[in-house]
């Protein structure tokens, strides 16, 4: 029994959160508030040059072949930087499904199209699951992955009306999308599409679990640094109890929810009967923990805080967003609940 | 502050939440003139055009005689009861009325004129105040002076016939829009920090000010940074004595009607409004859903009730004391939520803000939410407030 | 408008605080820890004699006459003192449910041979209604008020069988109860006992809420009191923020919850339609207060607290068991969602 | 003490969460012999039979060799590593095994022992105690001492061959039955705080001591007070050297296998449990008692993985640290967490206690939730912890 990272994955990590500090500092999260909706995704080509966007494809598509165990420290450290590019959508989601479906005309020819493309950069895939209202960056993808009555479709973005939907996080862009299935553009029906659809929703789930805890994380040391230098009363804010214990419960809860992530990614990668109880577990976590994270960090930083102008919201409104989506924790915690108290079906903490 | 400190009822000493005749008519009348009159989708307030349309609402509110209606008649009121106020507050936000952008004079300033001022300074300001024709804005926080505001440091020198004023005063909301500004200056540098400090009354106009708007969390801009170079303020705009600053501040902080004793007619409507979204929503809220929401209305409930109860004991003569942080931390967690209650509702849904095409009530649930954030931070953070309630109400030792 | 007791109220109340103060102290209630479960309850003589025991009984059977208004101010003095007495079930619930049957043979007789014995303290009377599994004080109650199938029936206790059942407080005296309805116990049917019991409920509720707000505020007493005066780390560990804001959240739910229960007490005197609605926002209100007081005072107390010799618990215990009866807090949370969500139906503040 | 500091699979770089074929089958055997052997309705160990009972109970573990999994086999362990030492503590609690009267022994003085001891301590000691020959009281709270541990007053004063005891410690659980105590004495009057504290090994039977046991919340005899009169301990009862007291306390509050990283298994077994209890009573639970019961669940969860990655740290040669005070707020705020989810759906049977015959599971749940509460106050309070996360681990400044 072994649960942490290997040291090359905690390598890679190390990679992207070395080019996300120097590469994404806030102004650059900042600018893709102002940016077209149909605008590249900042920092694509270099996180694709590094690997990173092609990371979780088959080597045969000019991948990395990595699984969900390298993918969401990458990921945690997105969210510490409020990467605004869909590293989740395409990276996480879009291109293992393709990936895994069966062969078949309709299938290979997707594949031959857009997996190496996307693998490189140089197209984004955008997911709309059925239980999702709005797709994610659907404006900059080349194709959509598309859910609807039991089938999965890709659908190029072409063939496909957007409306924009102006979301509270200036920097994610949703739309809702308008489309007709057709044979051309179904990639799988029956069990497999159920299967598909569901691991989809796992990993877009752990995805944003693991952005959530960057993202919390990102928000406590913005905190830390204020606290320290922030006086009032003649004393530096962080010496007071009030202080401490809001940060302290929010990190306390930021830290338990980060084993979660690992498991899931784990399970994931494993393929463990448990994984939507894991990916679950992960994300309603992480969620809460990342929304706590906001409340005391704002609390803390007062009307400093308050301001469009202070890098806080950047990190709070992405926190809020991915809280919600891929699930918010109370849809989480039912179906855990449906496993766990219906079907009597709890996964243990140990490999199945 | 001229107030008709009794209802009818209140005589009596026994309980009766019934509404008298006079307080009847005052609501209904109340009632009928805002349904027909509350403006529908004026723009936010944090830009010119939108400022001014906010401000035509609130002559409009003046000219009926609705702007400040526990005011002296002689000052646009109408000598309402603390019953008819809390009424009148219930009505305009059950109609819809947007914020008060007049807010920071009639409930900040106007209790300072009326206990500390001058009977020259409340012929001169109060009306033209309560008619939206001086726009005020405060100037009580400053970059180091946040929660603690006694930490003031914006100076304000003696010439001869006034003052000289220099500093910076922050978070100052809508001063890009105002002609006027009250807050505190130091006056005298080597005084204790309560002490030495003075209570003025700016021009926005002067010379040597300049005011730098900034926008809050929601992207709205409504705070400013306001920068004082040498400005000249004359002694008729000082209020209260010289030194006296931090006591003109507190009665004002204190003040019933104004930021601490907040009127429950703002979230007894969100909670109303939150009940109506339910009721939209019910085939796709979940049990839990629902258990937020029925505990949000409850809140509202419990903060309404808190209120009449501080009402009553001010109604006859009682100070309110320190229970004001129980109110001011029981309103800024309620609206909190309320808000919390409708985005968890509202799902996937909630992250919408205005414009979106499938925005829920316009986005106005994350905008409230974001407004709403503030609660626990201004006018006193939450953490004093409790601090307040431990050693105040309760009698702990100071750290 | 005038949302106070009147001088009358506040001064019934006052001296039932300065009986209780004398004749309550924590050694009372401590003592009928150990008494045995058919003894009388203490004080109850000295309650009787300053017309407290028969206080909502009408005249014409030695009692007072009052209401819910001068009841409540009582039974908050009653939880402050975590009076071991029936006060609640006897006072709040029973008599004013027998005065207010319409008149009939047994009803009259009932009335008749237990209402006046009631009222002078002679009689204890217990209350079973359909939700609650238990009977509080049943085994030394002379007559027991039981609800069954849409019935009401008065049971003389010897004529039923009782199972002690032993309660987390030791001073409350719960038993299950076995009886047998009868034509000679039954007071009331149909509409008539449908809505006596269900003012009974709301009786109860708003009485045990009364009682909780006394506890949590006797609850927070005795922790201010310690607090002051237990240092460590060389301070008053009441100097601490951390101690100060856990105390400020307690006193403040509790604060909140007062004119919660004072609305509900009006609107019982007034018999408002919004009378449930108002009866379960205090309890649920007062239930959760207390609970919250309780957890700030064992905390705040420490090590010291958490021990049987010292009097904390005999408040805490009895705060948990009240919080529970009569509805817990989800009950009554649930009853208004009804009320409110469901059927429009929310009262205002004011009187209807 | 002697580790096994690596299970097989910590070599590897990988994350791998299998057991090895050595972990299933020391999982194996453990729940074999625990399934056959774990005593049913155990008296509470707060009277004198309750405690024979319990230190019965305590031999047969002992005797099979479950006593003390991680110790090495020299003194009565099974040199178990971490992971076996998990594996050991979930199938103990799985199999409904009682608290451990020796914990205070073997969780608490036992590290110090390894770490600071000398050779004859441990030959002397450590067998009798696992063996649960000799019973181990903590003498560590004074009444003016709890949380601020380091205000410990009780004095040791050099004498020929010894030392001279006096003072009174109190909080000291099971001490009435107990044969010896370990705990802190202040050797050196005119040093600071933290030095000048010695820690000593005092047998409960030496002329002098007189113990005098008081009850719990829940009415359990469980504590006691020790009053010292000048009460001699040889100079071999000294743990570490005179004056470093404090030092050797830390290492043992500090132990991992102590108080501090807290063994998920008595937890993940308590929210197995509720989910049973859930399972029964569905019928009447609500959805709200439902989330309730899911939350604790899954709050296990993630404490269970807290700790096994704490473990891979620890196994890995990394010192436990500050995020032990993590772990502290995370289990007892669990524990309260998983009780509370269970009274709330027992609603008005909640209050029910042992002997009432229509307790649901004995009353079981009603005692955990008062033993929870002690949770968030022993063993540094949640509050000192908050503290310590913030300084250690965020770095914020002391007060």
């Amino acid at each position: 029994m072994r649960f942490a990272f290997s040291l090359e994955q905690q390598a890679l990590r190390d990679a992207v959160r070395d080019l996300l500090g120097r590469a994404c500092p806030p102004a650059v999260v900042r600018a893709a508030w102002g940016a077209d909706d149909d605008a590249a995704p900042a920092l694509w080509p270099q996180l694709a040059r590094m690997g990173v966007v092609g990371m979780t494809a088959p080597e045969r598509w000019g991948g990395l072949g990595l699984g969900e165990l390298e993918l969401v420290g990458v990921l945690e450290e997105a969210g510490h930087a409020a990467l605004p590019a869909p590293l989740l959508e395409t990276t996480a989601v879009a291109i293992p499904l393709l990936a895994a479906l069966p062969d078949g005309p309709v299938v290979d020819g997707v594949r031959d199209r857009w997996l190496g493309a996307a693998a490189a950069g140089r197209a984004v895939i955008a997911v709309g699951l059925a239980g999702a209202p709005f797709v994610a960056d659907a404006a900059r993808a080349a194709l959509l992955l598309l859910e609807r009555d039991g089938e999965l479709h890709a659908v190029p973005r072409d063939a496909a009306r957007l409306t924009a939907e102006a979301s509270v996080d200036g920097a994610r862009r949703l739309a809702w999308v308008d489309w007709t299935p057709s044979a051309a553009t179904r990639v799988a029906t029956g069990d497999v599409a159920r299967d598909a659809a569901a691991r989809a929703l796992d990993r877009g789930a752990v995805a944003a679990a693991a952005e959530l805890c960057g993202l919390g994380r990102r928000m406590i040391e913005l905190t830390v640094d204020h606290v320290q230098v922030r006086h009032q009363f003649g004393r530096a804010i962080g010496s007071f109890q009030a202080v401490k214990h809001h940060l302290a419960d929010a990190h306390a809860a930021l830290e338990l929810a980060r084993p979660c992530v690992a498991r899931a990614a784990y399970a994931l990668a494993h393929d463990e009967p448990g994984t939507a109880v894991h990916a679950s577990l992960a994300k309603a976590h992480a969620g809460d923990a990342a929304r706590r994270a906001g409340r005391a960090a704002l609390q803390c930083h007062g009307a400093i805080g308050y301001s469009f102008e202070h890098d806080l919201h950047l990190f709070m409104k992405r926190a809020w967003a991915l809280a919600a989506a891929w699930g918010d924790a109370a849809w989480h915690r039912a179906r855990i609940a449906t496993a766990v108290l219906d079907h009597d079906a709890a996964p243990g903490a140990f490999h199945a | 502050m001229t107030v008709d400190a009794t209802s009818a009822a209140a005589d009596d000493d026994g309980m009766d939440l019934r509404l008298t005749a006079r307080e009847q008519a005052f609501a209904a009348e109340a009632r009928a003139w805002l349904h027909d009159h509350v403006p529908r989708g004026l723009p936010p307030s944090g830009s010119a055009d939108g400022f001014a349309a906010h401000v035509a609402w609130e002559r409009q509110l003046f000219d009926a005689g609705w702007a400040v209606v526990s005011w002296p008649r002689a000052f646009g009121g109408r000598d309402a009861s603390w019953v008819e106020w809390l009424l009148f507050e219930d009505a305009y936000y059950r109609a819809g009325g947007p914020p008060r952008v007049t807010q920071n004079g009639i409930f900040l300033l106007a209790p300072a004129l009326f206990e500390h001022g001058t009977d020259e300074q409340r012929q001169r300001l109060l009306r033209p105040m309560a008619a939206a024709e001086t726009l005020w804005a405060q100037g009580w926080s400053e970059p180091g002076a946040g929660s603690d505001l006694a930490a003031v440091r914006s100076t304000a020198v003696r010439v001869d016939g006034g003052w000289r004023l220099s500093g910076q005063k922050t978070w100052s909301t809508r001063a890009s829009f105002c002609h006027a500004m009250h807050g505190l200056f130091r006056t005298d540098p080597d005084a204790p920090r309560h002490r030495g400090l003075t209570y003025f009354l700016v021009p926005l106009d002067a010379p040597g000010v300049r005011v730098s708007g900034f926008r809050r969390l929601d992207g709205d801009l409504d705070f400013a940074d306001v920068f004082l170079d040498d400005v000249f303020v004359a002694d008729h705009d000082v209020v209260g004595a010289p030194g006296q600053g931090w006591k003109v501040a507190m009665s004002t902080t204190g003040s019933e009607r104004g930021l601490i004793l907040r009127s429950p007619g703002r979230f007894v409507a969100a909670a109303r409004r939150l009940v109506a979204l339910y009721r939209r929503e019910r085939a796709v809220a979940s049990p839990l859903d629902r258990d937020q929401v029925v505990r949000a209305w409850m809140a509202a409930q419990a903060y309404q009730l808190y209120t009449l109860q501080d009402v009553t004991r001010v109604a006859g003569g009682a100070a309110m004391g320190a229970s004001s942080s129980i109110n001011k931390l029981a309103w800024s967690e309620l609206d909190v939520q309320l808000h919390d209650a409708a985005l968890a509702l509202l799902g996937p849904r909630a992250e919408l803000v205005e414009g979106a095409p499938d925005a829920v009530d316009g986005g106005a649930w994350i905008k409230g939410w974001q407004f709403a954030l503030a609660g626990p931070i201004y006018a006193g953070t939450n953490e004093i407030q409790r601090n307040v309630i431990a050693e105040r109400l309760l009698g702990l030792p100071k750290e």
